[in-house]
């Protein structure tokens, strides 16, 4: 089984890593990816666990995962592009007007 | 029957009040004006009534109303009259009315707003005499804080801001621990009954635990010390009754404070009763302390309102020595001094106003030799600063005294157990009556007597509606100080069962 | 037809059951024909409509579909090991949905357009799910659907910069959250074996490294969905961001809906001592870091915003322990936040958004607007618990609940913790009444609709203040 | 008959009514028929009560008002009581107290408020006769505390003068501290014997059933009230500047009447004092003291007032120093022979300032037998009165005090006798200086003054008169022995017995003595007195101020409570310790909103920072130990 636990690992490691590259990279578009790093992460955790089990459940939510990623993105794109359009540029940093 | 529907239509007459005043429209001062006198005159003559009908000797609530609220709760919509809440509910209702009539004046603008305020505080002020359940009371208790709040606040003088947050917060903090071992009750009370039940009977009848007690004590008594206040919980009380209009501090030294002394002598005492033996020792010494702190620093203060206030915090030290003697005469002539200071100090704030409406200022040194210039307002003071002070024939003696000797007698056995200190602040607190004619000499003094100084050239007496009020106040003063038998007797059996609750556990034995 | 006739089929049969599918959803059923609806009149028409009609009609009739089903005492299983519904899943439905209408009518004194109703319509579908989800599998379908809409309304009419900004804080972090949701779900199936929420309460009582972390993870995804601390940092900043119907929908029916989800997700189950240590220690927290910041906020939205931040505090505290009365307490707060907020939100004086949102706009508003002044004025003092307003009996049934559940010295630090609230309520009546009367009084009415949102929210106020009784009873 | 007490106390008491409701509208006639006809009234009434009272043998007359309250079994009732002491009293009260308010009559004819002062007046005198007559501790405190309060009013009756006015608020604190020590031996009484009626009182403590110790600690107590009252040491402060008010005030107030209130009271509890020996050994030393004290003080005042006033203090110290030795009815006696020719003293006095159109400095004076005849012989009679010669008044009630105290078997001494001797002496002395100054010698007055020297109105003189007539014949009463039965005198030391008569005469030749050194000192221009005043510079100052006593209090007493409680109350307490503490936490609570609210930057990063923070902190805390 230390495969498993190998993959199990790896996932974790996916997750973290795309966590911590929400939050250093310096580019919206970036951090959306390493967002979707973190779900894959997930996605394969999902995966060695339904196979471990044998169960379909794991199965249908990796589907489920799939479709809320792709719906996420489709409205994270307008979004990005109506602050490109305000400012001509896609650094987070450049977005502080909301604070205190 | 119809008595208790009566005590019912007292405590909602406000309520109506504020409805009809809705009605009418906010430019028609003087309709406003009628219409509250009306309203809060028949509530005074509801109180007067109930108080007539109330019989003396009877132990136990009388005119009974109790209705489920929240039931999942346990709670109940229970209101009544017993020997401790009836003279307070009638100075409430009897103030009501002067209050209203003193502010024809004082009280320019927002008319409707100042008044729909007086009548929602009487609606709360009652209701927290009246109510006999433990969340009903926290309700009225709590929601008391909201007019007054306002008042002082949309009324008040410069630093109006600072000292209505303060008063509010200051109080708000005691009310939310008060709320924590209000839930906590209820909840035993489940624990113990297996239903949910707020009653203050229910509440009597729990066998707490001296740890819980205590517990639960410093909850209570830290929000009723707040409102008494003693010391060193008053100094919210200066600022707000300096702040305050006219109306406000009347309503605060008049019938608010009174809330707290209440409190403890209806609930907080009572409901704890081992704890607060347990206590009394460091209770009595606050209270003496409150009595000469608060005469001290009211002999320092240029401010008369800050005289007047401090002078709150020191009668009402005699009000906590009375309850906390535990003795007939004491707890009597607590309640009494209850009512006493409630006129007093009523009376005094009404009569600064009236001078500060005619001279815009409240510093002593501004003024002088009044008695040569106003002199029916001179005889006027003189009686109340006397009645302040004490003097016999008034109903400061009769509270006062009975107080002391109270304390005394209950001191003096301790005192040949070889417990020697309830004397030694027996002792202290009588050396107060001197104090206390320090300072309320050197305030009239300054006021009526000496070289004839105001800030203003031309100063009128006072005018009939004035003296009618002032008339009004004097009077039942004198009444309480020379005839308080009457009402000595309607309270008495409270006064009684109230010493029985401390003294001795529910099956007869001396506690302690 | 009669509901109770179909009680009498077995619903642990596998065989999909058609008439529970179509009662036990018929709240969501109604949504989804709503959204239809719009989407249709949008498509024949050439000429934007006004969509207000429709979403209202829906949204009534869905939380009255869900009123009665739940009186009818109905509870079915259309979806077995899926999804289920029980009386306290329509109460919360019929409660959250109500709060919607008026919302409606505030976005309808704004703006309401076509995508806006759609979008509001679609994440209470999502809310929906996730009240009568039965796995997590559905639970997460139903937080997605909420939030995915959520995102677009907080930037749906860009009335300012900053709304696109706010939306897009929000959604990364909201993706965040998912990620740490997905990973605890994921966990929950590695530590039992399954995915329904009964796994879930196993994982709960166990003690291993996965049940813990799946746990531990799926709740902290929900902390931060309602915006606690130390997840709360998306909230003031896509409060700000979004236009007010959407702040005031955000702010009461989201947090509200997030966490009766929870509490439905623990029903029963207690927490184990590893979660214990959280329930308490974010909740108060949250109280006095929400509590503390609102005090120095000058725009209305964010001060509303801090304080939602404090209240789920409250919130969260209700999750302590097992008692029954925990929904009811939980409903209950939810619906009077939600009123008394709403409540606020409508009798904000007209004008631009902008200035609408200072709290300097609010100054003196008694002697231009009384009546929006008293209002806004019981609004404040029932989020401040003060009696006798609604908001106080709310706070009571909540730390009766906590205390009850024998955690009485983290029931008086609460208390304490809700007293550092008390002042910023008041500084919003002080500004209100107070302050002094500017000389030109402008009478700034707000709008038809706005009125219509405020009297309804203020009758249901005093209803709550005067006969708490009838919703406690009726929960 | 039953009410005539009540009517007695309460005639004043409407006169006070009519007068300060009505007297400034319906002008002099009305106030003069008011404010004077129901205080002969009221002396009408006494004598008539007397008269029932010896009609039936001096058995106490008792009559229940109303009952002013009930409290368990404690009921506190409102009722007379007239026995042969009340009944002396208060026809001492109602008999001077007419007569001077007919001498009012013509000392206040010009005054702006004339109403106001006989309503005061009035008042004053209902609350004396409520002091004497009341049958119970608490009526007598009534009456104590209401003629306090009068006394209050009437020497700041010119109140525009802020001194007269701090005057008077003197009076009432001193007082105040007396009624302390009241209250306490009220109290200490009504937890030992369970009621406040005085004669039930005597009767308990006379059974003997009271310990010492309480006995003793209630006599001090109410000793202590006594000293406030009638201007004993520690207390007596207040009486000197008492004077600011009008003079007819100072004679009825603060010469007959209110200031021996504390000789009745403890002769009226006579029964507590004979149980609490050293209690009374207290009073006597307390009282021969005063009683010298006094006396030197009196030696060198130079206001006519003030004289008066300290041989006021003086001779009351004589009283007590009577009821120490247990010579109850002496006291009484002195008490009643001094009220006649103290008042004449004082009426006299103010007929002098009268004539002199307010002057009060006796070194702007004499000369005056000649221009105010009356008022000098009236005068003249007073003092020999007083300085004991025979076969006057004072001698013969003086005189029973010295001897017994030195006989007495209740702690009569060898040393309280010389002592007392000498201050008859002193008395004596400063008595006929004072006569010599104002009346004898050559004329000091500035011409315009001397030139407006008229003799009084004979509402003024007749007043003179009869008491000066009363100063010769009041010795000849033999008030001890009519008092007997209540009051028993002391039984005297056998060993001392022949004594007497060398006693009495020494007395005649003490008097003499004084009136010779003060002739002698003062007889052509006063030379020699001035002589020795420059000689003892030192003592004179001392003896001027008073021995500093007032200086002592102000510094012991007043200005270290002012300073705590504006210091450490005010100050420290309030402001800084608990307001401060209060705007501390305020600033605290700001402080960490604004601290707080700095984490809120608007960076997306920064926000997810938080969160990473806080998931990796969750997950530690869960899995701190698996």
């Amino acid at each position: 089984m230390d495969d498993m636990a190998f993959l199990l690992a790896v996932s974790g490691l996916l997750f973290t890593l795309g966590l911590v590259g929400v939050i250093v990279r310096r580019n919206l578009l970036v951090m959306l990816m390493f967002l979707e790093l973190m779900l894959n992460g997930v996605i394969l955790s999902l995966v060695v666990f339904s196979h471990q089990l044998g169960s379909e459940a794991g199965g249908v939510l990796v589907f489920l995962v799939f479709v809320v990623a792709a719906a996420e993105i489709a409205i994270a794109v307008p979004i990005l592009l109506l602050l490109v359009r305000l400012k001509r540029t896609l650094d987070p940093g450049a977005y502080a007007g909301l604070k205190g | 029957m119809s008595e208790s529907l009566a005590l019912n239509a007292l405590l909602f007459l406000p309520v109506l009040g504020g409805i009809l005043l809705l009605l009418v429209p906010a430019q028609r001062a003087d309709v406003i004006r009628g219409v509250s006198m009306l309203v809060l005159l028949v509530q005074l003559a509801l109180a007067v009534w109930l108080y007539l009908r109330f019989q003396s000797g009877v132990s136990g609530l009388q005119f009974e109303t109790r209705l489920p609220w929240i039931p999942g709760l346990g709670v109940h919509y229970h209101i009544g009259l017993d020997g401790l809440n009836l003279l307070l509910v009638l100075l409430a209702a009897f103030l009501g009315p002067l209050v209203v009539a003193g502010a024809v004046k004082s009280i320019d603008r927002d008319v409707k707003l100042f008044h729909a305020m007086v009548m929602f505080i009487q609606f709360t002020m009652i209701g927290t005499f009246l109510a006999q359940d433990l969340f009903l009371f926290y309700v009225f208790w709590e929601a008391m804080l909201i007019p007054m709040f306002l008042i002082i606040g949309i009324w008040g003088g410069e630093r109006r801001i600072y000292a209505t947050l303060k008063f509010f917060l200051y109080t708000a903090f005691g009310s939310i621990l008060m709320l924590a071992a209000v839930i906590y009750l209820g909840y035993t009370v489940l624990g113990a009954t297996g239903s949910p039940s707020f009653a203050f009977t229910d509440l009597y009848a729990l066998e707490l635990g001296l740890e819980v007690q205590i517990w639960l004590l410093l909850a209570f008594a830290l929000s009723f010390a707040i409102k008494v206040p003693m010391v060193p919980l008053h100094t919210w009380l200066p600022d707000a009754h300096v702040q305050a209009p006219t109306a406000g501090s009347v309503i605060l030294a008049g019938v608010l404070l009174k809330m707290g002394t209440y409190g403890f002598v209806k609930l907080g005492f009572p409901l704890f009763p081992d704890a607060t033996l347990l206590a009394t020792p460091f209770l009595m010494t606050l209270a003496v302390i409150s009595i000469i702190y608060g005469a001290g620093l009211a002999l320092v203060q240029d401010d008369i309102k800050k005289i007047i206030a401090y002078s709150s915090v020191s009668h009402l030290g005699y009000v906590m020595l009375g309850l906390v003697s535990y003795n007939l005469l004491g707890v009597q002539g607590a309640l009494i001094q209850m009512v006493s200071h409630g006129l007093v100090a009523g009376g005094l704030f009404l009569m600064v106003g009236m001078i500060y409406e005619r001279c815009h200022s409240r510093d002593l040194a501004a003024y002088g030799g009044l008695a040569k210039l106003l002199p029916v307002y001179s005889v006027f003071f003189l009686i109340l600063t006397l009645a302040a002070i004490g003097l016999p024939t008034t109903s400061g003696f009769t509270g006062e005294f009975l107080v002391l000797l109270g304390a005394f007698t209950a001191a003096w056995p301790l005192y040949e157990q070889g417990v020697g200190y309830p004397l030694a602040l027996a002792a202290l607190a009588v050396l107060g009556v001197v104090l206390g004619a320090l300072y309320m000499l050197r305030l009239a003094r300054r006021l009526l007597f000496g070289a004839v100084q105001t800030p203003v050239a031309v100063v009128s007496d006072l005018d009939l509606r004035e003296k009618l009020i002032l008339t009004t106040l004097v009077a039942a003063i004198f009444v309480l100080g020379l005839f308080p038998n009457h009402f000595l007797q309607k309270t008495e059996q409270a006064a009684r069962d109230y010493q029985e609750q401390m003294l001795y556990t529910p099956d007869g034995e001396a506690r302690r | 037809m009669n509901p109770e006739t179909i009680e009498m089929v077995p619903t642990s049969a596998p065989v999909l059951d058609a008439q529970a599918l179509f009662f036990a959803a018929l709240p969501e059923h109604l949504l989804l024909l709503g959204i239809v609806v719009i989407l249709i009149l949008d498509l024949v028409s050439s000429r934007p409509r006004d969509p207000f009609v429709p979403a209202l009609i829906t949204v009534i009739a869905a939380a009255g579909a869900a009123l009665w089903l739940h009186l009818t005492g109905y509870s079915g299983t259309p979806f077995p090991g899926q999804m289920s519904v029980g009386p306290d899943a329509l109460a919360a439905k019929a409660v959250l949905l109500g709060l919607t209408v008026p919302v409606l009518l505030l976005a309808r004194q704004e703006r309401l357009d076509s995508q806006f109703a759609m979008l509001l319509l679609g994440s209470l579908y999502g809310i929906g799910l996730m009240l009568s989800a039965d796995s997590l599998l559905m639970l997460f379908f139903g937080i997605e659907l909420l939030s995915l809409p959520l995102y677009a309304l907080v930037v749906h009419g860009l009335r300012r910069p900053e709304s696109a900004e706010a939306a897009m804080k929000y959604l990364v972090l909201g993706g965040v959250g998912t990620a740490v949701l997905l990973m605890g779900i994921s966990l929950t199936l590695g530590a039992t074996g399954g995915l329904s929420l009964d796994d879930f309460r196993i994982a709960m009582a166990g003690d291993d490294f996965l049940s813990r972390g799946a746990v531990v993870l799926v709740v902290v995804a929900f902390m931060l969905k309602a915006a606690l601390v130390p997840f709360h940092a998306w909230a003031p900043d896509a409060y700000e961001g979004a236009g007010i119907p959407v702040t005031a929908y955000m702010a009461t029916i989201v947090k509200g809906g997030v966490v009766l989800a929870l509490v439905h997700l623990f029903n029963g189950a207690e927490a184990g001592v590893h979660l214990v240590g959280l329930l308490i220690a974010l909740p108060l927290l949250s109280m006095v870091w929400g509590n503390l910041v609102a005090m120095r906020q000058q725009g209305f939205r964010r001060l509303i915003a801090y304080s939602s931040i404090a209240h789920a505090g409250y919130l969260f505290f209700a999750l302590l322990g097992v008692s029954e009365g925990r929904f009811e307490a939980v409903a209950f707060y939810v619906l009077v936040y939600g009123l008394t907020n709403l409540l606020a939100f409508a009798c904000l004086p007209a004008g631009s958004d902008w200035v609408r949102d200072r709290l300097d706009s609010l100054k003196g508003l008694y002697y231009r607007d009384p009546l929006a002044a008293i209002l806004i004025g019981v609004a404040m003092l029932s989020l401040a618990g003060i009696p006798p307003f609604p908001g106080f009996i709310a706070k009571f049934l909540i730390f009766q609940n906590v205390m009850a559940a024998g955690f009485v010295t983290v029931a008086v630090v609460g208390l304490v913790a809700s007293y550092l609230g008390i002042y910023l309520y008041l500084r919003v009546i002080q500004y209100m009444f107070m302050s002094q009367k500017p000389e030109h009084t402008v009478p700034s009415p707000a709008g038809a609709y706005a009125t219509t949102a405020a009297v309804l929210s203020m009758a249901a106020v005093l209803t709550l203040a005067i006969f708490p009784n009838w919703i406690l009873a009726w929960l | 008959m039953n009410g005539l007490l009540t009517t007695l106390v309460l005639l004043p008491l409407v006169g006070f009514f009519l007068n300060g409701l009505f007297g400034r509208r319906l002008g002099t006639g009305f106030v003069n028929v008011v404010g004077v006809g129901l205080p002969l009234a009221a002396f009408g009434v006494a004598v008539w009560a007397w008269t029932l009272l010896e009609a039936q043998g001096g058995a106490p007359i008792i009559e229940t008002v109303f009952t002013w309250a009930v409290i368990g079994e404690h009921a506190f009732e409102v009722s007379f009581y007239l026995d042969r002491l009340s009944a002396l009293m208060a026809l001492v009260v109602t008999g001077v107290g007419a007569a001077i308010h007919i001498y009012s009559i013509g000392y206040m004819k010009d005054d702006a408020s004339y109403a106001r002062y006989f309503a005061y007046l009035n008042l004053f005198l209902f609350f004396m006769l409520l002091l004497v007559l009341g049958r119970s501790l608490l009526v007598l405190f009534v009456g104590w505390e209401g003629v306090g309060l009068a006394s209050y009013l009437l020497i700041g009756f010119w109140f525009e003068d802020a001194a007269k006015a701090r005057a008077g608020r003197k009076a009432f604190l001193t007082n105040r501290v007396g009624d302390a020590g009241f209250l306490l031996g009220m109290f200490l009484i009504f937890t030992a014997v369970g009621t406040l009626e005085m004669d039930l009182i005597n009767q308990a403590f006379a059974g003997g059933l009271v310990p010492v110790g309480i006995a003793t600690a209630a006599a001090i107590l109410l000793f202590i009230g006594a000293t406030g009252k009638s201007a004993q040491i520690p207390l007596h402060v207040w009486l000197p500047d008492a004077m600011a008010g009008p003079t007819p005030v100072s004679a009825l107030i603060h010469a007959a009447t209110m200031v021996t209130a504390g000789v009745y009271l403890i002769a009226r509890l006579s029964g507590v004092y004979l149980e609490a020996p050293a209690a009374s050994e207290l009073i006597a030393v307390i009282g021969v003291l005063t009683a010298f004290l006094a006396a030197t003080i009196a030696l060198v005042q130079t206001d006519i007032k003030k004289v008066l006033a300290y041989s006021t203090i003086s001779q009351l110290g004589f009283m007590f120093l009577a009821l120490g030795v247990g010579a109850y009815g002496v006291a009484v006696f002195h008490l009643f022979t001094h009220a006649f020719f103290k008042a004449a003293l004082f009426l006299g006095a103010g007929s002098v300032i009268h004539a002199l159109g307010g002057e009060q400095d006796i070194r702007r004076m004499g000369g005056l037998r000649r221009r105010i005849p009356w008022t000098f012989v009236t005068f003249a009679v007073a003092t020999a009165a007083i300085a004991g010669l025979p076969p006057l008044a004072g001698f013969f009630s003086k005189d029973a005090i010295i001897w017994y105290a030195l006989v007495s078997g209740a702690g009569g001494a060898v040393w309280l006798w010389a002592l007392a001797s000498v201050t008859a002496l002193l008395t004596a002395f400063y008595m006929f200086r004072l006569l010599w100054l104002v009346f004898l010698g050559r004329s000091r007055m500035e011409p315009e003054v001397e030139h407006h020297v008229h003799e009084s109105p004979v509402s003024m003189t007749g007043v003179l008169v009869i008491l000066a007539v009363f100063s010769v014949i009041a010795g000849w009463f033999a008030v001890p022995d009519y008092l007997e039965p209540l009051l028993p005198l002391p039984l005297v030391q056998p060993a001392l017995e022949h004594l007497h008569l060398a006693q009495v005469l020494f007395a005649v030749l003490l008097a003499g003595l004084g009136l010779i050194g003060a002739a002698y000192l003062y007889r052509e221009g006063g030379w020699r007195a001035r002589q020795w005043q420059t000689r003892m510079q030192g003592m004179h100052q001392l003896l001027m101020r008073n021995y500093f006593v007032d200086e002592l209090y102000d510094r012991a007493l007043q200005r270290p409570w002012r300073w705590i409680s504006d210091r450490v109350f005010l100050r420290l307490g309030d402001r800084i310790l608990l307001d401060g503490s209060l705007h501390g936490l305020a600033a605290l609570a700001r402080q960490g909103a604004a601290w707080l609210g700095r984490v809120q930057t608007g960076s997306l990063h920064w926000y997810a920072w938080l969160t990473l923070l806080g998931l990796v902190g969750v997950l530690l805390w869960t899995w701190r130990h698996v």
